[in-house]
């Protein structure tokens, strides 16, 4: 039987926020908040440094997908495991590595997170069980199979997260993980983040099936997508699929719908061969970052004046990240030959 | 003759086998609609349509496989690799299927496929985007393996390689698309497994191919200063190698180094040198040296990367070490 | 409307063989059966010379399997291609490649249909658009798109058409193949052949999901399963397979369900580790020779007295090639070097 | 000790790491209920369960990235790839994975899998099932490459293998798994990147590894009749090469014969000659012979195959040609 409700009651149920039965404290969702704008502060600044040759190499941004890395990743336990790809600086913020090691690493710095033997794509920090970025497009997603495997095998009820594009889901590998995932009933969750690229190439060229999440019914894979510009949308499907891994060891593949505001690297223009102005200026009315702003405040749990604060404090981080990365040190040339093997 | 950055010269070459051969297509990650990732293609969707310019899905083994099948039934398809580091996810296309169809055939089918893109360091790419694998390529029989190193070589090999019959690897590098050199208008073509002195010289010979050769001869304007006159020789395709430039050049010089920016153990400069020992033996008046990147992964950080890769230093003291200067 | 039949009518129409609507002479059907029986007796003699040592390496006979071969092959044009793996005997006598050649092959004789160089993993027949077998699981299968790619290039109408068993079909390279040819509308045919093992390893224990046909779902393919115990559910399946491909230029993705009555290879015992001699015993009853022999008998379409003869005529066929195979020379020294390059 | 024969010197070695350390486990096609497709892990599945000795679907790729994944976190996987032509599907995880983590993360990670199963020609498998590809994994910094040639070598090296945290490419050969020798019991470890000489002599040294030792211990036991007496050096690890062992024995014979069944261009044979020559250049009394497997695919035809592959009459007439008889 329903339960009946007064109108007093159901009134208030109809003003509850839609986070409520999340149960987050006003805190995290600042948090959340917190964190997307660090990201954003973080890639314009790294774009700036890039402009002045202080960032070499490949730079991917991750401008525009902030929700989703920051939803995903607050779903998490500290003794959780995660992977991404070469676009991982706002995963490795999300997870609350330190923004000066992340900057440094970029500049190539010895006090980068890898020491400054990674670069943009390929950061890593083992404490934060920050399993690294990775270049080869679909060539992590089979580790994280692996660390899923692993902590299954120890008998601790960790999770992983794997993060990838939706281009790097019609790769081979991904199928044979998506596999055996789901044969071996492991505890990971893909995260695809389809932006609707992969690089110059929209989902409708390169995909028979658009609909990114379907690749897993191949494998009776529990699956679903979710509007990766909002934070809330991505920690409720991250949360769920988490906790499934985490009580039944099962998978899951979840779609992230998202976009980027940058081009793919930076050479790459924002709009150009492959996109036109126009589109990516519709898609910018649905940034992320204002949006959520906008119901924080709505909602009363954010100020304008503690908007304003976190930016001060977010430039002042960032600010500080690069004076660090700048003062910071090369390797010595002996790291050369280091660690190729133990 | 017309002053061409690499990357025209190469998107001349094909262009004119495209225009020559309508079997002839172009398929690779990019390569269409947003010109190329490194721009080789620019312009050639416009020119020839999406039937003949056709952007693939990101699989490397895939769509390597749908060209040798293509080429199987008398297509010739140039596959662009966005890069070499990525072709590895298609090595058991290239190595089990390209180069041996025809061999466990009889010689009832041949794999006339082209399989081209930048082979290794640019800037800062780190481990798995700097890598130069032509070793690899080359210890498989059944594969060619082409590393041009001028805009003109470019051209005339890629021609080369659109027109033979046999599954053509050809290696080009990124940090030498935008280099200029003459090019020779229209009808351009070099054969396959012939090498070419780069510049002449007497007193020792400095091998290399693709970009090093630029190391090379930027170290044998130096040296020059010093009196020592080096040759140049570029051996242009990997396999079949050109041996008798090589051992010509050697046999006269009587003294070599090889430059190469792959790693060295078991590179294709260890071939080189095994050939030139083996049949110049007698000829050679100090062990060959030789100058490879480091036996490490590729470092991100700048000053390490430069320490990584062969540079014009480290080739004029491997020079002078075999001068016993 | 529908039509009002007569009584009469009625009772010709139930009494219309199964395959009234395939369009199938009766001579047609006895050559299904005829070229089963090849095969069956083909392969029984290989095995006798395997033992004997007149045949080497893996060989991988395709017992059983018999009805998918023949049924498939026969929905195919003359132009049309076939892509076989290392279990390819019975598919290069289906397409009416000479025994004598396929046996001299076998034997590693230059008489040959690949010359010697190939074996019984490698059968290749230019002349019969038989593209050949392939050693490495699942390595041929872009390979058939590419061809499919090929003559659609061509503007030609002829159709590919690629075996490859069910374990193969787990790896990565038949999902990129498979999403190639649905995204670019290639005429492949995908023949999936489950015998219910690659090589020790049960479907269930190396799949998530059990019916193969659905890995096509995640590329929106048209796909199905037929019996592929039964040569006239083979040619139905494929034939449809085959029409759309040439008509439309559409991929399918079909699964035979199907049993191999031998060990994987000549050195794997018929029974033991992985499955008990119960189990193939079981499934012999379903041995799609007699079975289809018995169907044509009834329906008066053989008789007992033609089976006889066919026997006779197949064993005397075999004997020949056999007799062929041996007295053949081997390739010449010379034969070494020739062919690595063109 | 017990006479062992390869398969279960293999197998003890397994078996007695996976009793010592729990994190230890085997992966694989067919390795567990089949008991392995040549036998090698024959009941290891009835010992240690499922849980530990697990069977594969056929997706090299994803279990090979899969063990690499776990071996981060501090597992210690043993991935069977039923022969290493198989591997190649998974190179773009050894190379660019297995090879590279360490590095990548400024050593914050380790790799400590072990990558294992037989190498090249068994008998009539023809061009895609007969390739010894140590070349290029050796080619590669970041990746141990260990070939051993006697049961009780595999042993020693595998259970070393196991304990190293670097990833270990461990190339057996399907030919020897029947082959017998004496295997010490129990705790038997030989290090990594250490040769050994296989038959003592003073007129020429052979390299060999793997397989190719008893062609030419079989050589140097028919040259002893003609009064040559071969010394047999095998390194057993390609990669870190033991340079000592090899340099020591052709400083003293002064000749050298390298036997391979790999293709020639770019192998390992040529990086061990290139080391000698530089660094033995003056003890060298003729250039270094090569035996390797012809430059082709491997031929189906038995003829053929035994003409593709080293033989002892091949590596009689290199040392001859080494010692100008
Ligand atoms: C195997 C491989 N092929 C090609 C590339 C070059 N490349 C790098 S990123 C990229 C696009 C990937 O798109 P997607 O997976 O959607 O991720 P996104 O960049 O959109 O985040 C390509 C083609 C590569 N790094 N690796
Ligand atoms: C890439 C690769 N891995 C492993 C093998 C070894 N192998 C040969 S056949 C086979 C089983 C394949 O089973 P399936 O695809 O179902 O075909 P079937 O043999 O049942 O016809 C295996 C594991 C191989 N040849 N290639
Ligand atoms: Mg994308
Ligand atoms: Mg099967």
């Amino acid at each position: 039987m329903a339960t009946v409700l007064s109108m007093k009651e159901k009134t208030k149920e109809a003003r509850k926020p839609r986070w409520s039965d999340l149960g987050l404290s006003s805190a995290r969702l600042v948090d959340f908040y917190k964190r997307m704008l660090l990201i954003r502060r973080f890639e314009e600044r790294a774009a700036q440094e890039y402009g002045k040759s202080k960032i070499g190499g490949f730079c991917h941004l991750y401008i525009g997908q902030e929700a989703v890395g920051v939803g995903a990743i607050e779903a998490l336990r500290e003794d959780d495991y995660i992977f991404s790809a070469y676009r991982d600086h706002g995963h490795a913020l999300a997870r609350g590595m330190d923004p000066k090691g992340i900057m440094a690493e970029l500049f190539g710095k010895v006090t980068g997170c890898s020491k400054g033997m990674g670069g943009s794509m390929h950061m890593f920090d083992a404490s934060k069980n920050f399993m690294g970025g990775y270049g080869i497009v679909g060539g992590h997603v089979p580790l994280a199979a692996g660390t899923a495997f692993g902590t299954k095998y120890l008998g601790k009820d960790s999770v992983t997260l794997c993060f990838f594009g939706e281009a790097a889901a019609n790769q081979g590998v991904f199928h044979e993980t998506l596999n055996l995932a789901a044969l071996w009933k492991l505890p990971v969750v893909f995260v695809c983040e389809n932006n609707r690229y992969g690089m110059g190439t929209a989902v409708e060229r390169a995909h028979a099936v658009w609909d990114i999440y379907q690749k897993a019914s191949a494998y009776d894979m529990a699956r679903g997508w979710f509007d990766g510009m909002d934070v809330i949308e991505s920690y409720r499907a991250v949360k769920e699929a988490v906790d499934r891994a985490r009580t039944s060891s099962e998978p899951t593949m979840l779609e992230a719908r998202t976009y980027r505001f940058r081009g793919h690297s930076m050479s790459d223009p924002i709009h150009g061969h492959y996109r036109t102005k126009e589109e990516v200026e519709e898609q910018k009315k649905s940034d992320p970052i204002p949006r959520f702003a906008e119901e924080l405040l709505r909602g009363g749990i954010l100020t304008q004046t503690a908007v304003d604060d976190m930016e001060a404090e977010i430039k002042a981080v960032v600010n500080e990240a690069v004076e660090f990365a700048d003062q910071s040190p090369e390797p010595p040339a002996e790291f050369l030959h280091e660690n190729v093997y133990v | 003759m017309a002053m061409l950055a690499f990357r025209e010269a190469l998107n001349q070459a094909m262009t004119e086998e495209m225009e020559r051969d309508p079997n002839v297509f172009l398929m690779g990650e990019e390569v269409a609609q947003y010109q190329g990732a490194y721009k080789v293609s620019q312009g050639m969707l416009q020119k020839f349509g999406e039937k003949r310019v056709i952007d693939t899905p990101i699989t490397e083994a895939g769509f390597a496989g749908l060209g040798i099948g293509a080429a199987m039934i008398g297509l010739r398809p140039i596959v662009e690799m966005m890069t070499w580091n990525f072709a590895i996810l298609a090595f058991d296309q290239l190595f089990n299927n390209a180069a041996k169809i025809r061999y466990m055939s009889g010689g009832q089918f041949k794999v006339p496929i082209v399989v081209r893109g930048p082979s290794g360091a640019a800037h800062a790419l780190a481990a798995q985007h700097s890598q130069s694998l032509e070793a690899m390529l080359a210890h498989v029989p059944g594969l060619i393996v082409v590393a041009p190193s001028t805009p003109a070589d470019g051209k005339g090999l890629l021609k080369s390689a659109v027109r033979d019959d046999n599954p053509v690897m050809f290696m080009e590098s990124e940090m030498m698309y935008g280099q200029k050199g003459e090019v020779p208008d229209g009808e351009y073509v070099l054969p396959l497994g012939v090498g070419d002195v780069k510049r002449g010289g007497k007193d020792v010979t400095i091998i290399a191919w693709s970009k090093m050769i630029h190391v090379a001869l930027a170290a044998a304007e130096q040296l020059k200063n010093e009196g020592i006159e080096a040759e140049v020789v570029d051996p242009r395709t990997i396999h079949p190698l050109d041996e008798t430039v090589i051992l010509d050049s050697v046999k006269k010089t009587n003294r070599c180094v090889i430059v190469e920016e792959a790693w060295p153990f078991a590179s294709v400069g260890k071939e080189i040198a095994s050939r030139i020992y083996s049949q110049a033996f007698d000829y050679l008046d100090a062990p060959i040296g030789h100058v490879n990147g480091a036996d490490v992964p590729m470092p991100y950080a700048h000053n390490l990367e430069k320490l990584m890769l062969p540079s014009v230093p480290r080739v004029i003291d491997a020079v002078k070490e075999v001068l016993y200067r």
